[in-house]
């Protein structure tokens, strides 16, 4: 298998946001500044790696009625020492995301992975898998994040290149959906002509 | 196909005996284009069978409509979740009331589902005359 | 008044769909029929009820006394999904014929981050139990107008030309946008 | 891949051995990290007391105290240089804001004067009542160093000495709502 | 017989009515309110109105010519309605830019993003109005008063539009006895003479355009009427059990925006009900969410908002709401 | 410490609750599903057309997991190539059948029929077609409005504006029969794919009498029986004033094209050998099928 | 002259096109006989009548040329005398082949049973049945557009019963005016008709609608009707369609016939006033249905008249007739203009159910271009059986029949009045038109 494909079509090919359109709950809501969308997004890399990791190592001894409950599981231990983690050296950043931690568990981003390409696959596969998925979902983020930002508060990273406000209604919820919007359609239209 | 007060559903004929046909429910076929098919589910096991009364000229392995009526539908909605819901809803309002401990009332109204599905199962032969399922050949 | 409050604010002024971004998935992806969405509502009102319920007696009652609530995640999600698939046994046990009618009505997509997302929510509010019972029921009817209103608009446009490149899921969110926008004139009542 | 046949035992062991890794997993993590995030918790807040007040040697947070007037439960925090009071910082907030509650730290010193106010919490629209934080505009030096006995805490629209925010009354009402409820509170009692 | 005859499907005589002839009526009967922003706002009105009418007109032309591929239909008049309708509500010292920006907006977003004319869920002046409102709130709420030519435009004096000083007062628990004092008479009210957007001031000149649209059969009574009356009878209702607390049905209903949308917006064709059960239902839920915002929400003003909102329900009106089938009633005779 | 102590004991008891819940459920339920339904469907083209008779791939997938033989199920999308997979898959035996494509049969261009009144309705082919004949005076020609056009879902025809006759692209076409079923004038055919995409046959479906068919086409099928004298195959069957060209039968020797006189048989795809006649129908077919080699390269 | 009473008219829906009635004012006058005349032999609804002479024969007026078969046909005659050269299939109106007779003219022998005096006969001398064996053997079919068998309606259905008869003098479409001239002209015979009708379903009461607009033949009839007990006449508001039976039940009675169920369910049958007239001439004067009036009309015609037509004349001949085509024509139209379908040639002959031919100038006939929708609701404004056709148009393209049969498709009455209005300029009726077709067809299925 080229680990290289592996990797693009996570990336890019079948980009979890923006064409399997999944995980889109955390994606609209940290999303108010590139800083949070790639916070989170590398918050989610780190569960989808490593659960893939573990998946992977452990799927040849778990029976197959108990598979789902024991990724959860694992999932779920992974995301809860991310907020811990998160908790105790970026706390900021913690409060930013606030709910949308806990919820990596049930975004089906990373049960999804767990179930259909790690439990199934060799270790590096699902690294590398597990890597292009959570990068490209991290794209997406910073994407999304990246014009939200710019277009609500004039700024970039934090860094202010346009005096005054901004246009509010970006960094508010309906930014949100209309941005998503337009960048799912652009994403498609690319798509359609690589294709 | 837009709205009808039909509710139409694929599936595959498994078994038959003089009385009974069982259909084997497949998965929506809009499901199927979905790129998370398959693990949308938090279980793994899709138990989607209807038992329909043999009306002839079925054979196992085909292909047929299961059709229930909307009304049905939202009939059981209303028993499978909505009642069961009241039932919780009441006996919580009314053992927190009373009783003013939390634990108590929560655990109570959580357990008011046993009676209310005791009730169900005791009504089981009334429900299973009233949901009739209907089968149809496969329109080609 | 402290529950109309709640109810009001679950409702309109905090969506959970439109301002809270909270089960965006079934949002986007369950079919787009205005009778599936009433349906989706009442098995979600149920859900949330019941998972609300028992994720508030495990915080307050196991959690926080033994000072383990850094568990709160792990255990929301277990124990939500068991909740969920024992009920549906339950409910396959007692009425077989019941149980298939609501598997032919509805895609039972009962477990989603907006349930978790209440759950934890309702904990991080610090409602009391039956405070929790009204933010979930709230938040599912909010859940059920959002999606209703929705498929109302999604199958109109059916009939309509919509630009190709917009069609499907670019479009819905554009809708979503519009209506959170509109939503936000919902701003204070609370 | 071959999978494992399902059995009672092999179910019950696995889940169970994984839950209990996990599990030691995370409590071990959870020791790991939780002096940190004690630390952080109180960061922010001790951040906030340190700005309103002057210097201290205590820890306010530890002789934190909380008083209940007219039904609103304020909490207190007390610095001291060298066991001798120097301020209090108090928690305070305002429900009056344009879109929810508002929470400020209010730095009060001894002798009833108000010695800086930042702003803790809020929900109000960015741009406009947002100009309240220190860092958005110059709206809260204002307070600093006034004394409310001969000041009126409110905004001069509605008779009072506050310069409101342009374009946010309302979020400057609210604010001095706020102030105004800690200052009561300290004079009803608060002062220790 | 040399020349072919032309076939077609019955009936073979059409109406007079057409797409444009429709909303060049709907633009003749802004013309009061036109006249009157002017009268009161002078060259600011002049200025807003005619760049939100160029660039939303612009705007569509551009759009569908380059991003859609599509013939452009900019002819038919509704791009100059959705510029016009977008205008009368800004105040008028309102920038240029942004005016350019809300344009892009409610055309591009509102209208173009659905396909354009008749596709559209929402209407594409409010969805342009509310992304100002919301997008740029200060400047959204500095209303120029209302002093026509003899002042200059830039440095007018900013007041507070009536339902801004209720709101505040109320805010810090004044009375409206004492509070009306400080707003403009009725007679002011009526005529426009008074702080807010530039077409939303006169009562008048909008109630000439309702007259005109209804003798013209271009809209129906249903819409407008109900939403006044609901706002009548509800204000009406508060007032009655709280005098102090709330404004007068009469103060409601001839400030702010409730004539404009209740006669220009909410009656848009293509995102308001079907049927005439429809509408009436339409109107009253708008009616009763204006006055809910305007009361008990944040914001002074409710009726973009209602609009907007019910601009949602509309297709669910639609689905459950049918008109009466002939047949339906059971015989009488 | 205790924390961890307590973690541990309620995190696992958890899981064995837990455990002991789906073992009980798992034995409740068997797996029904067959998980090779899902190799199959990633077998098929995913077009969910209908083709194959069934409402979308899954189910056809489905029927092919399900029932004893592939004898009754073709994928027209996917081809024998992909019915082969299938059947390798699970291990059936996929019937060979001749891969089709669909043919216009109707050669009444703007040339060859003159227009007698102007249509002004909607622009469908069913509804002038149950309005009345159509703008010429032939009963059962095509009457240019695209029905069959915009429901192929494979952009496998256009309509050719200047003859005013829909043209199939033989290399797009998958012979999902959504043409035939959209044509209220039952014009189109599907008929066996040959080398090349190399085609014979009558293209009309005319059934008056050869004088009165003239009248209104000049390309109408007159019944003369020419063709089916010459014809050495057996392929052409008489009826009704009108040849039609059994495709499964044809041998494509293209003994019949000459005979006809009014040039009522189509040969598609083959190289010119005649320049004999210089009716306009001819050289409009041979233009189309270069014209379609010319569309299909950009 | 208009009648400053409160007027009847139905409430829902509605149009009211410009009228538009050139020949009001114009006698009848009785056109010449053709050279040729082409006898279709399906002009009704129902099963086509299977041709009793063939190809030499000699026939004279009035003489059975079909023969309806079946419950739901009617009986066919022949309009003139003369030789019978053809049988065949050959166009009709809409251009596709239906069996015809064609018959070259020689003199104008009448069949002999045939009172040709124009006496009015009074008196009712013939018991229930016979008069209904006579109308069916005259081959009487409604002439108010539908062309539908005449007895099938008379024929109650066993535990229905007929309260009244409604006599649709409406004439609601634009241009025609041979109803009304025929109300002016024939009045008394017409009268005696509706006698006739009353006889035969037992009714006591007849009410004869007639809009506004046609003051003098309201008064007239008023006049008149004071011999003739039982029958009144009621103007109508001047209102599209209110020809429709469903509606004019509901003007004069205030009764709604339910969704696809007919007059007779709520106790009422219609029939058009020429229908009463041939009803007449058959049952007292033995004549079957060989003529009819027909208005030849339009702004550009030289002479718009009435004429008198017998049945299979070319409409050619009446157009010559009228003053021959104008050079600006674009369409030529059977009926109204609301109803009414376009010629595709004009060698087609005259049949029961056309009431009138006209002539429109090409730059009035053009449609539109189609535009899209913008939701005005002016269709379900409009729409007198209160559907929704905007709707329903794009549901039919869907091709989304159960919907369609949901939202009542079936229903309308392919009044026009929702293309009509619309200001998008849409084909609405078009594709209602389809929709209907195809639910049918489900339907059928579905049995
Ligand atoms: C989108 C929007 C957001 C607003 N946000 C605030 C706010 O955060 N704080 C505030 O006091 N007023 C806010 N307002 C209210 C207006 O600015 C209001 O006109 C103002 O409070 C009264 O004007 P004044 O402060 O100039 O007297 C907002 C208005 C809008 C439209
Ligand atoms: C299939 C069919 C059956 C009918 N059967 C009866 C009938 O049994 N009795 C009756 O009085 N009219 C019957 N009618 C006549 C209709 O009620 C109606 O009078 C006729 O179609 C002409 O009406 P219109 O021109 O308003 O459409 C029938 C019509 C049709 C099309
Ligand atoms: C839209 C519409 C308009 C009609 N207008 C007339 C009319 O103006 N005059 C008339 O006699 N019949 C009209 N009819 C036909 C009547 O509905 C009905 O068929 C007729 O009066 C029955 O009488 P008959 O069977 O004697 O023709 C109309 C039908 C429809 C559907
Ligand atoms: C009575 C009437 C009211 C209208 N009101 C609006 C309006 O409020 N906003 C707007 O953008 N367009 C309005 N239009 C124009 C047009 O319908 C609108 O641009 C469409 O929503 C675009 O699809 C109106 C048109 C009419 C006929
Ligand atoms: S041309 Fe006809 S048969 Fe061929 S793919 Fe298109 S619709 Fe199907
Ligand atoms: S082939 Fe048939 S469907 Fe296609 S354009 Fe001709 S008539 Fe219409
Ligand atoms: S044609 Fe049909 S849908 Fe249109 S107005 Fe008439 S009855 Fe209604
Ligand atoms: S009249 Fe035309 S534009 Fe108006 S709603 Fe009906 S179809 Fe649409
Ligand atoms: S529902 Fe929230 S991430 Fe999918």
């Amino acid at each position: 298998m080229n680990q290289w494909k592996n990797f693009n079509k996570g990336f890019f090919r079948e980009n979890a946001v923006f064409v399997l359109y999944l995980g889109l709950c955390p994606i609209l809501g940290v999303t108010t500044s590139v800083i949070n969308g790639v916070g989170m997004g590398l918050a989610t890399t780190f569960v989808l790696l490593m659960s893939n990791i573990v998946v992977t190592l452990v799927k040849s001894f778990i029976p197959d009625k108990v598979r789902i409950p024991s990724f959860i599981v694992i999932i779920a231990s992974f995301v809860t020492i991310v907020e811990l983690l998160m908790q105790a050296y970026l706390p900021s950043l913690f409060n930013e995301l606030g709910l949308f931690i806990p919820l990596i568990v049930v975004n089906c981003l990373v049960l999804g992975r767990a179930e259909a390409f790690a439990s199934k696959n060799t270790f590096t596969s699902s690294v590398v898998d597990g890597l292009g998925m959570g990068l490209g979902f991290t794209m997406a983020l910073f994407f999304l994040g990246g014009v939200r930002e710019i277009l609500g508060s004039g700024s970039f990273l934090g860094f202010k290149f346009i005096p005054g406000d901004g246009i509010l209604l970006f960094i508010l919820a309906p930014g949100a959906f209309i941005t998503l919007g337009y960048l799912i359609m652009l994403m498609n239209k690319i798509n359609k002509k690589t294709a | 196909m837009g709205t009808t007060k039909e509710i139409k559903h694929p599936g595959v004929i498994t078994s038959i005996d003089s009385s009974k046909i069982k259909v084997n429910i497949t998965t929506y076929s809009a499901c199927s284009s979905c790129g998370a098919k398959g693990i949308c589910s938090i279980s793994d096991v899709k138990d989607k069978m209807v038992e329909v009364s043999n009306t002839g000229d079925f054979s196992v392995g085909q292909e047929v409509q299961v059709i229930l009526h909307q009304t049905l539908g939202f009939k059981a909605l209303y028993l499978g979740y909505v009642q069961p819901f009241i039932v919780v809803l009441i006996t919580l309002i009314i053992t927190s009331s009373l009783t003013r401990n939390e634990v108590l009332a929560g655990l109570i109204s959580l357990g008011a589902l046993a009676p209310y599905y005791l009730v169900l199962y005791f009504y089981k032969e009334k429900i299973r005359n009233k949901f009739t399922f209907a089968i149809k050949k496969q329109e080609q | 008044m402290n529950f109309i409050i709640i109810i009001i604010s679950a409702i309109f002024v905090n969506n959970i769909v439109l301002a809270k971004f909270l089960g965006i998935c079934p949002f986007i992806g369950v079919s787009n029929k205005i009778e599936t969405a009433i349906g989706m509502t009442g098995a979600v009102t149920f859900v949330m009820v019941i998972a609300t319920i028992v994720t508030y007696l495990l915080q307050h009652y196991i959690l926080i006394p033994f000072s383990i609530s850094f568990m709160q995640t792990i255990t929301f999600i277990l124990v939500i999904a068991a909740l969920v698939q024992m009920v549906e046994i339950m409910l396959k046990k007692v009425s077989p014929v019941l149980y298939q009618a609501l598997g032919i009505f509805l895609p039972l997509i009962t477990t989603n981050c907006a349930v978790l997302g209440v759950a934890i929510l309702a904990v991080q509010n610090d409602y009391n139990l039956i405070e929790s019972v009204v933010f979930s029921i709230a938040n599912a009817i909010g859940f059920g107008m959002a999606l209703l209103i929705f498929s109302g608009i999604r199958e109109q446009l059916e009939l309509v030309d919509v630009p190709e490149p917009m069609r499907g899921v670019p479009i819905a969110f554009i809708i979503a946008g519009l209506l959170a926008m509109a939503f936000m004139g919902f701003t204070g009542i609370v | 891949m071959a999978k494992k046949e399902s059995s009672f035992v092999n179910m019950v062991i696995t889940l169970f051995v994984i839950t209990l890794t996990a599990s030691i997993a995370l409590g071990f993590a959870y020791e790991f990290t939780k002096a940190p995030i004690a630390v952080a918790k109180h960061a922010a807040k001790m951040k906030a007391i340190n700005e309103v007040l002057p210097e201290f040697n205590n820890l306010p947070n530890e002789e934190i105290y909380k008083k209940a007037i007219d039904n609103d439960t304020l909490y207190f925090y007390p610095a001291r240089e060298d066991n001798k009071l120097v301020g209090t910082a108090i928690e305070t907030f305002t429900n009056k804001g344009f879109s929810g509650n508002i929470k400020l730290m209010v730095g009060i010193l001894p002798d009833g004067s108000i010695n800086d106010i930042v702003v803790l919490e809020h929900k109000e629209t960015p741009g406009l009542g947002d100009k309240m934080s220190k860092s958005k505009s110059d709206f809260s030096l204002q307070f600093q160093g006034i004394n409310p006995e001969n000041f009126d805490l409110s905004v001069k629209n509605d008779g009072g000495d506050v310069d409101a925010i342009t374009a946010s009354t309302i979020s400057s009402r609210a604010y001095c709502d706020a102030v105004n409820r800690a200052y009561n509170a300290y004079l009803k009692g608060g002062k220790k | 017989m040399n020349k072919l005859l032309t076939v077609s499907p019955s009936p073979h005589i059409y109406g007079k009515d057409t797409t444009p002839n429709l909303m060049y009526g709907v633009i003749i009967a802004l013309i009061p309110a036109i006249l009157a922003s002017i009268l009161y706002f002078g060259w600011g009105s002049v200025i807003v109105i005619s760049v939100a009418v160029i660039s939303s007109v612009l705007f569509e032309f551009l759009i569908q010519r380059f991003l859609l591929q599509k013939k452009t239909t900019i002819q038919d008049g509704s791009a100059v309605i959705t510029g016009l309708l977008l205008s009368l509500c800004l105040p008028s010292n309102f920038p240029v830019s942004l005016i350019i920006l809300g344009s892009l907006f409610a055309i591009g977003v509102g209208k173009l993003s659905f396909g354009g004319l008749g596709n559209n869920p929402f209407n594409p002046a409010l969805v342009g109005r509310v992304f100002l409102f919301i997008s740029f709130p200060a400047k959204m709420t500095s209303w120029p008063e209302a002093k026509g030519f003899q002042t200059q435009f830039i440095d007018a004096s900013t007041g507070a539009t009536p339902l801004n000083i209720i709101k505040e007062g109320l805010g810090k628990g004044d009375s409206i006895s004492h509070l009306m004092d400080k707003i403009p008479t009725y007679q002011q009210l009526f005529f426009g003479n008074m702080g807010g957007s530039i077409g939303e001031v006169a009562a008048v000149a909008l109630i000439l355009g309702l007259a005109y649209l209804l003798l013209r059969k271009i809209i129906t009574w249903h819409i407008p009427v109900s939403i006044i009356l609901t706002v009548v009878i509800f204000t009406g209702i508060l007032w009655l059990v709280n005098p102090a607390q709330n404004a007068d049905p009469l103060f409601h209903i001839l400030s702010g925006g409730i004539l404009l949308g209740a006669i220009f917006m909410a009656t848009d064709y293509v995102t308001s009900p079907m049927t005439s059960k429809g509408m009436i239902l339409y109107g009253i839920c708008i009616g009763i969410l204006t006055v809910v915002i305007r009361r008990f929400g944040s914001y002074p003003e409710g009726v973009q908002f209602a609009i907007l909102i019910m601009n949602g329900f509309v297709p669910l009106i639609n689905y459950y709401i049918k008109p009466k089938r002939f047949g339906e009633e059971v015989k009488n005779g | 410490m205790s924390s961890i102590l307590i973690t541990i004991l309620f995190l696992s008891s958890i899981g064995i609750v837990a455990a002991i819940i789906l073992y009980l459920f798992a034995q409740k339920f068997k797996v029904l599903e067959n998980p090779i339904i899902y190799d199959v469907e990633d077998a098929l083209p995913a077009a969910n057309c209908g083709g194959c008779g069934y409402p979308g791939c899954r189910n056809f997938a489905e029927a092919c997991v399900n029932s004893d033989s592939l004898d009754d199920l073709y994928c027209p999308v996917g081809g024998q190539e992909t019915m082969d997979i299938v059947a390798n898959l699970l291990g059936k035996e996929a019937k060979q059948t001749d891969p089709r494509v669909a043919v216009i049969r109707c050669s009444g261009s703007f040339k060859n029929r003159p227009r007698t009144n102007h249509y002004d309705g909607a622009s469908s082919c069913a509804v002038a077609s149950a309005l009345y004949v159509g703008d010429t005076d032939c009963p059962v020609g095509c009457l240019n409005m695209d029905d069959c056009v915009e429901v192929c879902e494979f952009e496998a025809i256009y309509m050719n504006r200047k003859t005013g006759l829909p043209v199939v692209i033989d290399e797009k076409c998958t012979a999902c029969g959504a043409c035939v079923k959209a044509c209220p004038r039952d014009i189109i055919e599907l008929r066996k794919r040959n080398k090349k995409d190399r085609q014979i046959f009558v293209s009309c479906i005319n059934k008056e009498k050869g004088g009165i068919a003239t009248k209104y086409c000049s390309v109408a099928c007159i019944g003369c029986t020419k063709c089916f004298k010459v014809c050495e195959f057996e392929a052409i069957i008489m009826g009704n004033n009108l040849a039609f060209i059994d495709s499964d039968m044809c041998a494509l020797c293209r003994r019949c094209v000459p005979e006809c006189p009014t040039d009522a048989i189509l040969e598609i795809n083959f190289q010119p050998v005649r320049t004999k006649t210089d009716k306009e129908n001819k050289t409009a077919s041979d233009k189309i099928s270069e014209k379609v080699k010319a569309d299909i390269k950009e | 002259m208009r009648i400053n009473q409160a007027l009847k008219t139905y409430k829902r829906g509605g149009i009211h096109p410009a009228e538009y009635k050139l020949t009001d004012k114009s006698p009848v006058q009785i056109l010449p006989l053709p050279e040729q005349v082409t006898i279709l032999l399906s002009q009704h609804i129902g099963v086509p009548a299977i041709p009793v002479v063939s190809k030499g024969d000699t026939v004279k007026v009035g003489q059975l040329i079909g023969h309806g078969k079946g419950f739901v046909s009617a009986n066919i005659h022949s309009s003139v005398s003369g030789k019978v050269v053809k049988i065949d299939s050959l166009p009709d109106l809409t251009g596709y082949k239906k069996p015809a007779v064609v018959i070259e003219v020689e003199g104008d022998e009448w069949e002999e049973n045939i009172i040709q005096s124009t006496d009015l006969k009074e008196d009712i001398t013939l018991s229930e049945d016979e008069i209904l064996e006579k109308i069916r053997e005259s081959g009487i079919v409604g002439l108010g557009g539908a062309a539908f068998p005449s007895h099938v309606k008379l024929i109650l259905p066993k535990n229905k019963k007929a309260e009244a008869l409604i006599i649709n003098g409406v004439e609601c479409e634009p241009y025609l005016t041979s109803d009304h001239r025929l109300m002016l002209e024939y009045g008394e015979e017409m009268m005696v008709g509706i006698r006739i009708l009353m006889k035969v379903l037992n009714v006591r009461k007849a009410m004869i609608g007639i809009e506004n607009n046609k003051a003098d033949a309201i008064y007239h009839l008023t006049d008149i009707a004071s011999k003739f007990p039982g029958i009144e006449v009621y103007p109508l508001k001047v209102k599209y369609p209110q020809g429709s039976e469903k509606q004019l039940i509901k003007a004069l009675t205030g009764r709604e016939v339910p969704s696809l169920k007919l007059p007779v369910d709520v106790g009422v049958i219609v029939h058009n006033v020429s229908t009463a007239y041939a009803i007449y001439e058959a049952v007292q004067k033995n004549k079957p249905l060989i003529n009819r009036i027909i208005t030849v009309s339009g702004k550009s015609l030289k002479k718009p008249s009435n004429f008198v037509v017998r049945i299979g004349t070319p409409i050619q001949f009446l157009i010559e007739a009228a003053g021959g085509l104008p050079e600006n024509t674009g369409k030529v139209i059977s009926g109204g203009l609301m109803m009414g379908k376009a010629f595709n040639s004009l060698d087609v002959p005259v049949i029961k159910g056309m009431s009138g031919i006209l002539v429109l100038p090409e730059d009035e006939t053009k449609r539109k271009t189609i535009e899209p929708c913008i939701r005005c609701s002016k269709c379900v404004t409009v729409c007198p059986m209160g559907l929704e056709p905007y709707l329903l148009m794009p549901l039919t393209q869907d091709g989304n029949f159960y919907r369609l049969e949901k939202e009542m498709v079936l229903d309308c009455l392919e009044c026009g009045s929702c293309s009509y209005i619309c200001p998008a300029n849409r084909p609405l009726l078009d594709y209602i038109r389809l929709g209907k077709t195809d639910v049918n067809k489900i339907i059928r299925e579905r049995r």
